[in-house]
This record gives C-alpha cells, sequence and structure tokens, in this order.
C-alpha cells in the first residue's frame, strides 16, 4: 500500500513538474484580479497600474491547448480562412508547409499580423488585443506541426478535405479482451 | 440479538479436523507480506479491497459535491469559477457513477456471492485480481489527471460536440474516455466471475429456486453489465479515436451525428442506473428477511421482478433525449416502458411490506436504512413516473428537478441500502459490530440531511432552475432554497463522518458478537466471522433458501475435496448436483503485471495512436505469462488428475 | 457436534469440457460482450447511414468484393481444422492435436495476410469521412479479434508440443475452437454489412 | 454582487414551469399536477403501510425465524399484494394515457398563421431572426425575443457550435439545438409579459449565464418593435457619437458585430444594431445601462468568464499608447455615447 503510494507521488512529481500549463485556461490578459466592475460604475474610468509589457509572456501560449483552440476559433472569426483558408493556402499563402516567407517564430507571426505584410495582409495593430494575436500565431504555428501534438485536436468539425493530411495509421481499436 | 440464538452458528466447526484444516489453510493463504498483498487472489481480500477503494472515490466525490454546494449556496457566487466547477461536477458524476456506485455494488458481489453460493473462491480468481487493480489504476489516473488540472470538463455523458476535438480543448475529455475504458474492463471481468461463480459453483442442493435474492440480483446486474457496457465502449472507443486520429463519427459535416453519441452513451447509461440499483434491491430483501425473521414475501415474484426490471431497463434509454428531435413516435414507446418499469420495483416493495406485515421486525440500524428506502426511493420513483412523461420532461429535463429525482433513486436507492448492508455485514467481515448509537445518529443525520439537500432542488427544477450551471443570478430568487440544500449536504458529510468514526473504533473495539450474531439463513453466516482462506470447511450441502434455519443442527456436507490443491466443486446448473472438481489457480504476480501493461496502453493512447500498437507488445506478454503453466504445478495435478 | 459427510466427491473428474466447465462460460461471457459490441457497432454504421442520402456517401466505390470474399472462404473453410481439432481435443488425442493446432494457425495467419489487403479494398480512409471511419472500426474491430485468437492458438501449439501438459489444456483447446467459431460466424453478418449494404441502394 | 438593483428584474417567476403563460405550458402544467396528486397520493399510501405493517406485526419475544410461513395466511397476503399490483398497473395506465393526451394537445396546436422566427445558438449568446420573405424587411437581434400576445410562434432553432437547448418554462418545453440539426418548438403567449429562458444543455463554460428574454406585448405594440428593428441603425447625433462611431468601425468591434447601415457587418456575435432598446447584455446576464455597458466592454472576462467577448482591460489600462493599444478613455466614452444611442 505505502509502495503503491509512493509511486503515485512520485509520479505526481513528475507530472507537475512537466508542467501542465497545457491545459491551462487563461480567459482573461492579465488575470482578472481588478475590480474594474466596481470602479466602472462608478462610470469614471480609472486606469490601472499598467501591466508588463505582453512579449514576455508569447511562449506560454504556444504550448497550451486552450490558447492554440482559441486561435483557431479567431482564425475563422476574424476571417484570415477567406484568405488562406483553412491553412492550405488561397487568395494568401498556404500556413501548413513548411516555408515560412517572414519566419516561423511566434513573434514572427505576431509582428506579421500586426504590421500586415505586402501584397495583402493587412495590418492588424490596433484592432485586436495583443493576446488574441498571440492565440493566432500559436493556432498558425499548429497548423505545420510546430506546437506540441498533443496539444492540437486531431480535426476540427468543419469538412475534412482542406485539413492537413494526417500521416498516423489507423490505430487499432482497444481491445476489448480476449478469452481468460 | 440479544434473545435467544436460534441455532448455534458454531455448527460449522466441527472438531477434531484440525490436521485437515492446517493442510487447507496451507494451500488457501494469501503469501505474507507485500507480495502477498500484490499477489493475492482470496476473493475476500480483494472484496475487501474493492470496497475500501469505492469508499475512498465515494468520499472523494462526496467532497467535489461539497465544493459544489458551497459554490451554489449564494447566488453570483465567485468562489469556484466556471473552469474548475465544471471540471467539479463532471468529476463528481464520473466518480459517483463509475468508481464509487458500479464497483462497490460489484465489490460486495465479489466478497458475499462465493461465501453465499457456498464456496470457496470465485470463479476466475486471477481475472478477479486483475478487475481490481485496472480499476485502481483508472481511478488513479482520473484523480491525478485531475490535480494536474486536466480534470474532465463535458459532463459524465461527455455530449459531443462539447467533447469532441474542436470545443474539447486539451486532453481532458480524453482522459475522461480512458477512465471509462478502465472501469469497463474491470466491471465486465468482475461480471464474468458473478455469473459463472453462480451458475456453475453453488452449493451442492442449491438449485436455482434456493439461490438467495442477492446471488440472484448479482447475476441479473452482472448481465446488464455485460449487454451495457458495450454501448459505452463503441462510445468512449469512438470519441477517443475522433480525437485523436480524425475519424467523423460525430462531425455532422462529414456525415457523423452528434446524436449517435447519444444512442450509444444512454443504451449503456441507463441500464447503468439499473446495474446499481438492482444489487441494492438483492441488499434490501437479505437485511427485510434477516431481521424479519421470515423469508422474504413470495420468492418467485422477487425474483421474476428483478429480472424484468433488468429486461426493461435496457427499453428506457431514449427518455434522456425527448428533448432532442427523436420523432415522436419513437419517444412513446419509451414513455410505456419508462413507466411500466415502475411495476416490477412496486411489486418487490409490496412484497417488502407484506414480509414486515408477517414477520417480526426488529429494529436495528441495518433495517431502518432499509426502511428509509421505503420513503426516499418510493419519491424517487414516483419523479421518475414524471421523467417518462414526454411532455413533462420537456419542462423538467437537465434541471434540479432531475438533479433531485436521481440522488433520491440512487441514494435512496443503492446508498442507503448500501449502508444498511455495511452495518449488516460489517460484523462478517470483521467478526465485530458497529456501534448502534452512533449507526443511530449515521442513519438520522443522513436521512434529515439527505431531505434537505434534495427535496428543494425539486421546487427549484420547476422554477427554471437548470442543472450543471457555476452560478446563477441573484434576481432570479432561487438563493435561499440553494442555501437550505447546502446545509442539507453538510448534514450529509457529517453523517459520513460519524460512519467513518464508527467503523475506524469498531474495528478493532466492537463488540466480538460470534459467527452469526443477527441469527440470519443464508450460507455467507455458516461459516466463522471473519471467514477463513477456504471459506468453508466442510463444504456445506443445502435443501432450502435459508439453510441456517432449516437445519437446526449440522448441514450435510461434501467430502472428498482435495486438501493440497485449491480444488473446488463444480454443479451443475439447474439442479446444483456435483459435477466435477475444478483447481482454481493460487497467488500470482501476473495480473498486476498485465494489468500494468494494461494501463499503460490506455494512458498512452490518451497522447499517440501508437500506443496501442506498440503497448499491446507487453500486454500480449504478461497474458501469455499469465496463463503460461507451471511445470511443478503442473506435475502435481497431473498425479491427482480424474479425467472426465 | 459434527457435521455427517453425506457426499464424497473424490471420484469426481478433475476437468470437464464444454459448458460443464468453468472457462466455457467465462468464453461465452466474452462472446456475449464482443457480439454487442459489434451489434452496436453495425448499428452505428446504419445510423450513420440514415443520415446520407446516397450510400456510400458522395459517389465513392463501394469496397472491392475480391479480398473480402476470398477471405470469407478462407474464414468458412477454418471451420473445419477447428472443428476437426475440437474433436483431438475432447478425445485427448494429443497426436491429432498437434496437427490440427498448426493448421488452424495456418488458416489465421492466412486470414490476416488477406485481412491487410481487405483495408486496402475499402476504397477510403477512415478520417475522410463518417462512413469511412464506420467501415473501419468493424474491420478493425474483427480484425483485433483475429489477432487476438491467433496469438491464442500459437500459445496453445507451443503448449502442446513443449508441455507441461495437463487434462485442462485439452478442455483449452476446444474452447479456444468454441471462440473461433464464435470469430468465423460473427463474420457473416459482418461481411454482408460491409460489402453488400453498400451495394443495396 | 447583484447587477440588478433595479427590482423590475426580479424574476422569480418569470422562469417558471408553475406560471404558465400559454396554452403548451399550461397544458404540461395540468398534467404535472394530475401526476403530482396521484404521486403524492402513492407515496403517503406506500408509507403508511410500511408503518402499519411494523405496527402491526406479529411482535414476539421469540426470535425463532419462521422458515415456512404458514401457507394459508402466504395465500391471503398474495391475493393483497397481487391487487395492490393490479391497481398499480391501472394507475401506470392512466398516466400513460394522461402523458399521451398531453403529447397529442400539443402537437395540435396548429402552426397556422404563424410568426416564424430562426433562433441559432451560440456560445454563449442566442441570435434571433425574423423571417419575411421580403429580404430587406428580415431583421435580426439577440437574447430578446419579442412576440405578439395570442400569436403563434413557430421557432427554427439551429447551433452554430455545440449543443444548446431553448428553454423558456413560462411558454413551453425545452428543444435541444444539435448541430446538423434543424429542430422547430412553437408556443403562444396568451398574456404580456416579460419571460425569462435559459440554455438547458451543458454547453460549456458559461451556460450558467446563457439567458435570453421573450417579451410579449399586444399585437401592435408588437408591429411598431419589429418595424423598428428592421430600419437601419440611427446616425451618430453629434461629434461624441461620430467618434464613437469611428472607433467601433477601426477597432475590433466590427470583426466581429454588425451595424445595420455602417461597414461593421462580423456575424459571429451579437447584431449590436438596436442595442440601446434592449433590457439586458451578455444574453440576459446584465441589465442594459451605460455603466454596464462600459464594464462589459472593458472588462467581460470576469462577468462572464471564458466568454467569446475579447478583454480589453488592458488596452484601457496603457491608455491606448502601448504595443496593443486599443481603446484609451475618451474612446470609450465616445463609444459609450454612440453604442447608447441605437434605440
Amino acid at each position: 500500500m505505502k509502495i503503491l503510494r509512493g509511486v503515485w507521488i512520485a509520479m505526481l512529481g513528475a507530472a507537475a513538474l512537466t508542467g501542465c500549463e497545457r491545459e491551462e485556461r487563461n480567459f482573461v490578459e492579465p488575470p482578472p484580479t481588478s475590480s474594474a466592475v466596481e470602479s466602472l460604475r462608478l462610470s469614471d474610468l480609472r486606469p490601472g497600474p499598467s501591466s508588463p509589457p505582453p512579449a514576455a509572456e508569447n511562449s506560454a501560449y504556444q504550448e497550451n491547448a486552450y490558447a492554440i483552440s482559441e486561435g483557431q476559433r479567431l482564425f475563422s472569426w476574424y476571417n484570415c480562412a477567406g484568405c488562406h483558408f483553412h491553412g492550405g493556402g488561397g487568395i494568401g499563402p498556404p500556413l501548413m508547409d513548411d516555408l515560412w516567407i517572414y519566419g516561423s517564430e511566434p513573434q514572427n507571426i505576431h509582428a506579421t499580423i500586426i504590421q500586415g505584410r505586402p501584397n495583402g495582409m493587412p495590418a492588424f495593430g490596433g484592432r485586436i488585443p495583443d493576446y488574441q494575436v498571440w492565440q493566432l500565431a500559436a493556432y498558425v504555428r499548429s497548423l505545420s506541426g510546430l506546437t506540441p501534438k498533443d496539444a492540437v485536436p486531431a480535426r476540427s468539425d468543419h469538412m475534412s478535405n482542406e485539413s492537413p493530411p494526417t500521416t498516423m495509421e489507423k490505430p487499432s481499436p482497444k481491445m476489448t479482451g480476449s478469452p481468460p | 440479538m440479544s434473545a435467544r440464538q436460534p441455532m448455534d452458528p458454531t455448527n460449522f466447526e466441527p472438531l477434531g479436523h484440525s490436521a485437515e484444516r492446517e493442510r487447507l489453510e496451507q494451500t488457501w493463504s494469501t503469501p505474507p507480506g507485500i507480495y502477498g498483498w500484490l499477489t493475492t487472489v482470496d476473493h475476500k481480500l480483494i472484496g475487501k479491497r474493492f470496497i475500501v477503494t469505492a469508499f475512498f472515490f465515494f468520499l472523494a466525490g462526496g467532497i467535489l459535491a461539497m465544493l459544489m454546494r458551497l459554490q451554489l449556496a449564494q447566488p453570483d457566487n465567485r468562489l469556484l469559477g466556471p473552469d474548475l466547477y465544471n471540471q467539479i461536477f463532471t468529476m463528481h458524476g464520473t466518480t459517483m457513477m463509475f468508481l464509487f456506485a458500479v464497483p462497490i455494488m460489484e465489490a460486495m458481489g465479489v466478497y458475499l456471492v462465493p461465501l453465499m453460493v457456498g464456496t470457496r473462491n470465485i470463479a476466475f480468481p486471477r481475472l478477479n485480481a486483475f478487475s481490481y487493480w485496472i480499476y485502481l489504476f483508472g481511478g488513479l489516473m482520473l484523480y491525478s489527471a485531475f490535480l494536474l488540472n486536466i480534470g474532465p470538463d463535458v459532463g459524465w455523458f461527455s455530449y459531443v460536440p462539447l467533447a469532441g476535438p474542436e470545443y474539447g480543448t486539451g486532453k481532458r475529455a480524453d482522459f475522461w474516455a480512458q477512465t471509462i475504458t478502465f472501469t469497463e474492463v474491470s466491471a465486465l471481468a468482475v461480471a464474468v466471475e458473478i455469473i459463472t461463480t453462480v451458475f456453475k459453483q453453488r452449493a451442492v442442493g442449491m438449485s436455482l429456486g434456493r439461490v438467495p435474492l442477492l446471488a440472484w440480483a448479482m447475476v441479473v446486474m452482472s448481465f446488464m453489465i455485460i449487454f451495457a457496457m458495450p454501448g459505452v465502449i463503441l462510445a468512449s472507443t469512438t470519441l477517443i479515436m475522433d480525437r485523436l486520429v480524425g475519424t467523423h463519427f460525430f462531425n455532422p459535416a462529414e456525415g457523423g451525428d452528434a446524436l449517435l453519441w447519444q444512442h450509444l452513451f444512454w443504451f449503456f447509461g441507463h441500464p447503468e442506473v439499473y446495474i446499481i440499483f438492482i444489487p441494492a434491491l438483492g441488499m434490501m430483501s437479505s437485511i427485510i428477511a434477516t431481521f424479519s425473521r421470515r423469508p422474504v414475501f413470495g420468492h418467485a415474484v422477487m425474483v421474476s421482478a428483478l429480472v424484468a426490471t433488468g429486461v426493461i431497463g435496457f427499453m428506457l434509454w431514449v427518455h434522456h433525449m425527448f428533448a432532442t428531435m427523436v420523432p415522436n413516435a419513437g419517444k412513446m414507446f419509451f414513455t410505456v416502458a419508462s413507466m411500466l418499469i415502475a411495476l416490477p420495483t412496486a411489486l418487490q416493495v409490496y412484497c417488502w411490506i407484506a414480509t414486515l406485515w408477517t414477520g417480526r421486525p426488529v429494529f436495528k440500524t441495518p433495517l431502518l436504512f432499509v426502511l428509509a428506502f421505503f420513503f426516499i426511493l418510493v419519491l424517487g420513483g414516483l419523479t421518475g413516473l414524471m421523467l417518462a412523461s414526454i411532455s413533462l420532461d420537456t419542462q423538467v429535463h437537465d434541471t434540479f428537478f432531475v438533479v433531485a429525482h436521481l440522488h433520491y433513486v440512487l441514494i435512496g436507492g443503492a446508498v442507503f441500502p448500501l449502508f444498511g448492508a455495511f452495518y449488516y455485514w460489517f460484523p462478517k467481515i470483521t467478526g465485530r459490530l458497529l456501534n448502534e448509537t452512533a449507526g443511530r445518529w449515521n442513519f438520522w443525520l443522513f436521512f434529515i440531511g439527505f431531505n434537505l439537500a434534495f427535496f428543494p432542488m425539486h421546487q427549484l427544477g420547476l422554477e427554471g432552475m437548470p442543472r450543471r450551471v457555476y452560478t446563477y443570478p441573484e434576481a432570479m430568487g432561487w438563493g435561499g432554497l440553494n442555501l437550505l440544500a447546502t446545509i442539507g449536504a453538510g448534514l450529509i458529510a457529517a453523517s459520513v463522518l460519524v460512519f467513518i468514526g464508527n467503523v475506524l473504533w469498531c474495528r478493532r473495539r466492537g463488540a466480538l458478537v460470534g459467527n452469526n450474531p443477527w441469527s440470519a439463513g443464508t450460507l455467507e453466516w455458516a461459516t466463522t466471522s471473519p471467514p477463513p482462506d477456504y471459506n468453508f470447511h466442510p463444504v456445506p450441502v443445502v435443501a432450502g433458501p435459508e439453510p441456517l434455519w432449516e437445519r437446526a443442527t449440522g448441514l450435510p456436507v461434501v467430502a472428498g475435496l482435495s486438501d493440497t490443491t485449491r480444488e473446488v466443486l463444480v454443479t451443475t446448473l439447474i439442479e446444483a448436483k456435483p459435477d466435477h472438481r475444478e483447481e482454481l489457480p493460487g497467488p500470482s504476480l501476473w495480473p498486476l503485471i498485465s494489468a500494468l501493461a494494461l494501463a499503460a496502453l490506455f494512458v498512452g493512447s490518451i497522447f499517440t495512436p501508437w500506443a496501442v500498437v506498440w503497448g499491446s507488445i507487453p500486454v500480449a506478454a504478461a497474458l501469455i505469462g499469465w496463463f503460461w503453466p507451471k511445470k511443478r504445478e503442473t506435475e502435481e495435478e497431473v498425479a491427482e488428475e480424474v479425467p472426465p | 457436534m459434527s457435521a455427517e459427510p453425506v457426499i464424497d466427491v473424490s471420484r469426481l473428474p478433475t476437468y470437464a469440457f464444454g459448458k460443464q466447465s468453468l472457462m466455457w462460460w467465462g468464453t461465452l461471457g466474452i462472446m456475449a460482450i464482443e457480439g454487442t459490441v459489434f451489434v452496436l457497432a453495425a448499428f452505428a454504421y446504419f445510423y450513420i447511414r440514415g443520415n446520407v442520402g446516397s450510400w456510400p456517401p458522395g459517389g465513392l466505390k463501394p469496397p472491392d468484393l475480391l479480398y473480402g470474399t476470398i477471405n470469407t472462404g478462407v474464414l468458412l473453410a477454418s471451420l473445419w481444422p477447428n472443428w476437426w481439432t475440437d474433436r483431438a481435443a475432447k478425445a485427448r488425442d494429443l497426436h491429432r492435436i498437434r496437427i490440427g493446432l498448426p493448421v488452424c494457425l495456418a488458416f489465421a495467419a492466412a486470414f490476416l495476410v488477406f485481412r491487410g489487403f481487405e483495408f486496402a479494398a475499402l476504397n477510403i480512409r477512415w478520417d475522410t469521412n463518417a462512413y469511412g471511419s464506420a467501415v473501419w472500426t468493424l474491420l478493425g474491430l474483427h480484425t483485433v479479434h483475429l489477432a487476438t485468437d491467433a496469438v491464442d492458438t500459437a500459445v496453445l501449439a507451443v503448449l502442446m508440443f513443449t508441455g507441461p501438459l495437463e487434462g485442462k489444456r485439452y478442455a483449452d483447446v476446444s474452447d479456444n475452437a468454441f471462440y473461433w467459431y464464435f470469430v468465423v460466424l460473427i463474420w457473416i453478418p459482418l461481411y454482408g454489412v460491409i460489402y453488400l449494404a453498400p451495394r443495396l441502394n | 454582487m447583484s447587477l440588478f438593483g433595479d427590482p423590475h428584474f426580479a424574476w422569480r417567476n418569470a422562469q417558471s414551469a408553475l406560471n404558465s403563460a400559454g396554452p403548451q405550458a399550461a397544458r404540461i402544467e395540468a398534467y404535472w399536477w394530475l401526476i403530482f396528486a396521484v404521486s403524492a397520493l402513492a407515496l403517503i399510501l406506500v408509507v403508511l403501510a410500511m408503518f402499519y405493517a411494523l405496527f402491526h406485526s406479529r411482535r414476539r419475544s421469540d426470535l425463532e425465524p419462521e422458515f415456512r410461513p404458514s401457507p394459508k395466511l402466504e395465500r391471503s397476503r398474495g391475493w393483497v399484494v397481487g391487487i395492490l399490483g393490479a391497481v398499480t398497473g391501472v394507475i401506470l395506465l392512466g398516466l400513460i394515457a394522461g402523458s399521451f393526451a398531453t403529447d397529442q394537445a400539443l402537437e395540435s396546436f396548429t402552426a397556422q398563421d404563424a410568426l416564424s422566427i430562426d433562433v441559432i445558438g451560440h456560445q454563449w449568446w442566442w441570435e434571433v431572426q425574423y423571417i419575411d420573405p421580403v429580404p430587406s424587411r428580415r431583421a435580426s437581434t439577440a437574447n430578446e425575443i419579442h412576440v405578439p400576445v395570442g400569436r403563434t410562434v413557430a421557432l427554427t432553432l439551429k447551433s452554430h457550435d455545440v449543443i444548446h437547448s431553448f428553454w423558456a418554462p413560462n411558454l413551453t418545453g425545452k428543444q435541444d439545438l444539435i448541430p446538423g440539426h434543424e429542430a422547430t418548438l412553437n408556443f403562444r403567449a396568451d398574456r404580456a409579459g416579460v419571460f425569462r429562458g435559459q440554455c438547458a444543455e451543458f454547453c460549456g463554460y458559461q451556460h450558467a449565464y446563457m439567458g435570453f428574454l421573450v417579451v410579449a406585448e399586444p399585437p401592435d405594440q408588437f408591429a411598431a418593435w419589429l418595424e423598428k428593428q428592421r430600419a437601419p441603425a440611427m446616425t451618430p447625433a453629434n461629434p461624441s457619437q461620430r467618434r464613437g462611431q469611428e472607433v467601433f468601425l477601426s477597432r475590433d468591434c466590427a470583426l466581429c458585430h454588425t451595424i445595420q447601415g455602417t461597414e461593421a457587418s462580423g456575424k459571429t456575435a451579437p447584431d449590436l444594431t438596436h442595442l440601446a432598446g434592449r433590457k439586458t447584455l451578455a444574453a440576459a446576464t446584465l441589465a442594459n445601462n451605460p455603466s454596464t455597458l462600459a464594464a462589459w466592454i472593458v472588462d467581460p472576462q470576469s462577468l462572464k468568464p471564458g466568454n467569446h467577448m475579447p478583454s480589453h482591460l488592458q488596452s484601457v489600462r496603457l491608455g491606448g499608447d502601448g504595443p496593443s493599444g486599443l481603446l484609451n478613455q475618451e474612446d470609450l466614452q465616445a463609444l459609450l455615447d454612440y453604442l447608447g444611442n441605437l434605440e
């Protein structure tokens, strides 16, 4: 019993060290510590203390499943799919391949979204909140497999013919038992 | 019982066989120390372990419930955010259904059934060990995930598309699906063991008509597991495949259908309720018979009612889907079935009342818990009738009315009888009695707390409060009743604490009461309390449904079973005539190794499909190791072999 | 007081075949479980079909018949060696078992090879659409059963040649054949679902 | 924290199955009272029978078990149990018949001359479309469904993402919205009033705050309301409002929201053309007034954590100068002015 408990604790510890910020849901940037509501209801808006520059936070987005899925949602909400489709490219360049015109680092993609690029990529700086730009960058990187695989779903709920051809083989369905 | 013992409970302790007893002791004993702990195949040790583990999960689920009640105690509460609340209610449901209710019913079966039918171990004892390990690993996996913030957050029913790849972000839903897989494997294994034990290992003379009602209930439960669990096997497998390898079972854009999930899930999910409820009915019968001092009225009616409940239980699942677009004509069939399933339960209630009426009730704590059933379960069953009506269900479905209903049914129908059963069989397991005063406190706190917690929820549901909300606006006016419910939940928690204290105290210091303190009539009381490793010596022969009541002195017995190998007597299916002897396997590490290998496969397959391919190699190796005979043991056996 | 022994069982056999034995009931339980899985998987297939106008959806070709039909033949043919081995086991004829089991194993191996071609002949991938997912699952599920029973047969065959051997092993051989019958019989409706149903519109 | 200081929003019976405001809910309520009465009676009788059995059983001090009860006594008790079982069966059949009658009655409320409305569930708000054969006469709103008293309303229910369930208990039972399927739901309000409804199928983080209002009003009042909804948005009336419109169009707002008559045509979030005319914000979560609107724009994530309205907390704090500067206080005030004008 004790041995087992020890093993379990060790496993937990190991898993905790490797970190599960992958599963964190950050609904708000910065975290909702403020009492903005109360202050706002008095109708004079007091700006709070300025928060640290957001660039430092971006690495957290790249491995976070929630950030990637939010990025996926925003990709369609902000009509990125209008030019890039679901990553396959069209009017805009494809995003699923390994070819990066302006670099594949999150910062590069962030800059591309904020500043825009020649030949049609509009600048979204000042239009969408910074944290959403990082979420979009994380999703775009996930399209070409630059984010951890287990933070990304296998498919989405739209038609599949535009999704990346998966190279994985079919797993045999799990064993349901064999004669004892 | 204070009055004169109607029979000598030690009549199965014949003197003068001590050498034989010693040999039996040696043959059937579990090796000492940690090695023995890991390798045992004794159904009593595994059953106890199962019960204790399931009870721990009951406590964990209860703590989660308390957190939910605290969050809902007042409107617009910010104690728990939606993210954590969703994980907690999902964990609560998953824990209570898959890690507590089903396993503890099976655990009671694992402990009691072999004793009740008079055999020395359960059929397939190594499979039994394996099913415990796989259950334990599944539970540990789920709670490890929860502590690491990967707790499932899509409800214990995991409706797609919310649980699908697009909206079920991260690995949370996968951990849910794999927990289900672990529990399925465990439950199915136990079901097969119980059926085989009751069908083939009964004491000589225990024809089907003499099988105790609890054993019948366990058989019906096992059959329901066998036919219901495949639904959720398929559901959780297809869900994982949708999430991991991009299949489209539930993607409407590619021909899949979210309703398919609901059909598969509820095809399992409704029988699940009866899987929990039916063993509790068996416990009711055991307790009522003993404390009314007579056999349960209408044995044949009771058995038929159990079987009928089990069969009709498979014809109800669509009543969980009355608010979907299933055609109305189809729904009507399910209305009829959902109403009519009340009939077998009503008949059982009438038979029990007739038993009490014609018997001579003895008011002890087990009977109190059982009597509460007549209020709580009947109320829950009546609200169940309301849910069976399509139109009325569209008003109360997915509201707190259903929360109230299901707790009345599951706590009233299963947890109250279970607590009665704990008080009733505790002396069997430990040889000591639980304290009666603490038992009364336990009971009344539970009864009052329960009704305080759940009765107001009926009204909340009718007043429009939906389920699974992490909070509600103050303007809705639901605050008062919710606060009341939270207070009731606190009383339940206090009651459970009383119970734990009672068990911990009496485990060592409770009154020693001999082998058959309630002078009950069924075979599990025919041996010492606690029973020896080999359960019975000599193995009894029975001549009626309550063998200990029918024969005032020594029952006839069986002779000629080997005392140097783990031999049990196999009897015929209907008449229980002696058929042949079969040797059951002894302690082994292989079940544990196999469970570890399978657990690695299951956990790995949350992250990559390749885990199924590569993981199957150690699983196969472990299973081969398990079945591979040992040379020395085989030679010994061949020496004693009698071919058919 | 002492209980009087009234029934002496020391002359009863120590193992038994078929529905007398515990293992047969265990095997039957497993079949019931797996049979239900197959029925529900077929239900899922037809449920998905009910949502689509034409079947297979999107003008796809139905699965090619060649390998599936060959395989059905192989499976049906394999009933005979299994039945023969089953009888040999019940007669406790080790010599014939040593011939029978390897033949059964050869059939299983042949079957698994053809099964590989069958997957290719489905004309669709599992991640193309729900129809693809359903047929891959049905075929995959059956393949898992075949593979596990093939491993079972192989283990028993080795045991029959190397020992240690006890009477119970004969019962195991018989139960192995019993399970194989199940795997074969369940295939016949599956063949209908996978290969014939798409051709009946 | 109550965001509904206004007693107008005390909704105690505005979302209740026991306060029906239309024929559908009334039929169900009638069946409820029938089955409630039968059940209450049955429960009382069972409990009484139990107590009777307990205290009229033949108590003896002798605890010798009676393992073979007298067959005669058993037979007479058997009759009692049998008759009770038969009576139970008859009652169950009666309840089934009552249930079917209710189902039939609900189906028989015809939808002729019904008002057609499309309702589309989103995580976590309700899109409402008033259908009209003439495209320009369609109207779009969110989280607030106005209906004329006395006329059947035929809802077509669709989901945009996950499963939701449309439930306004005062009017009728709930109906699930399942992606890939379309459902219909008919109801009629027979008296004027504001009723509340709520999503009843668990749909994610903000399932709890996915409410809506059904405003039943006299037909002429309703017609006037609908006419107003069909019109494009008010044009800005002063410099502050003009600036507000500019802010709306140049920032993230217009990417998701539509305001008819402007370039803002985002489809993924509620149509704001007549925002100021609505009673609530954020899916019947907040009363609609300038301070709640400001709070909602700046910090929606602490009001409804996890919802899809982006947080502008950082932007406001940074005063519009930081790298992500989107909205300074003047902008916000202008925006509030503009939105507050969208009657």
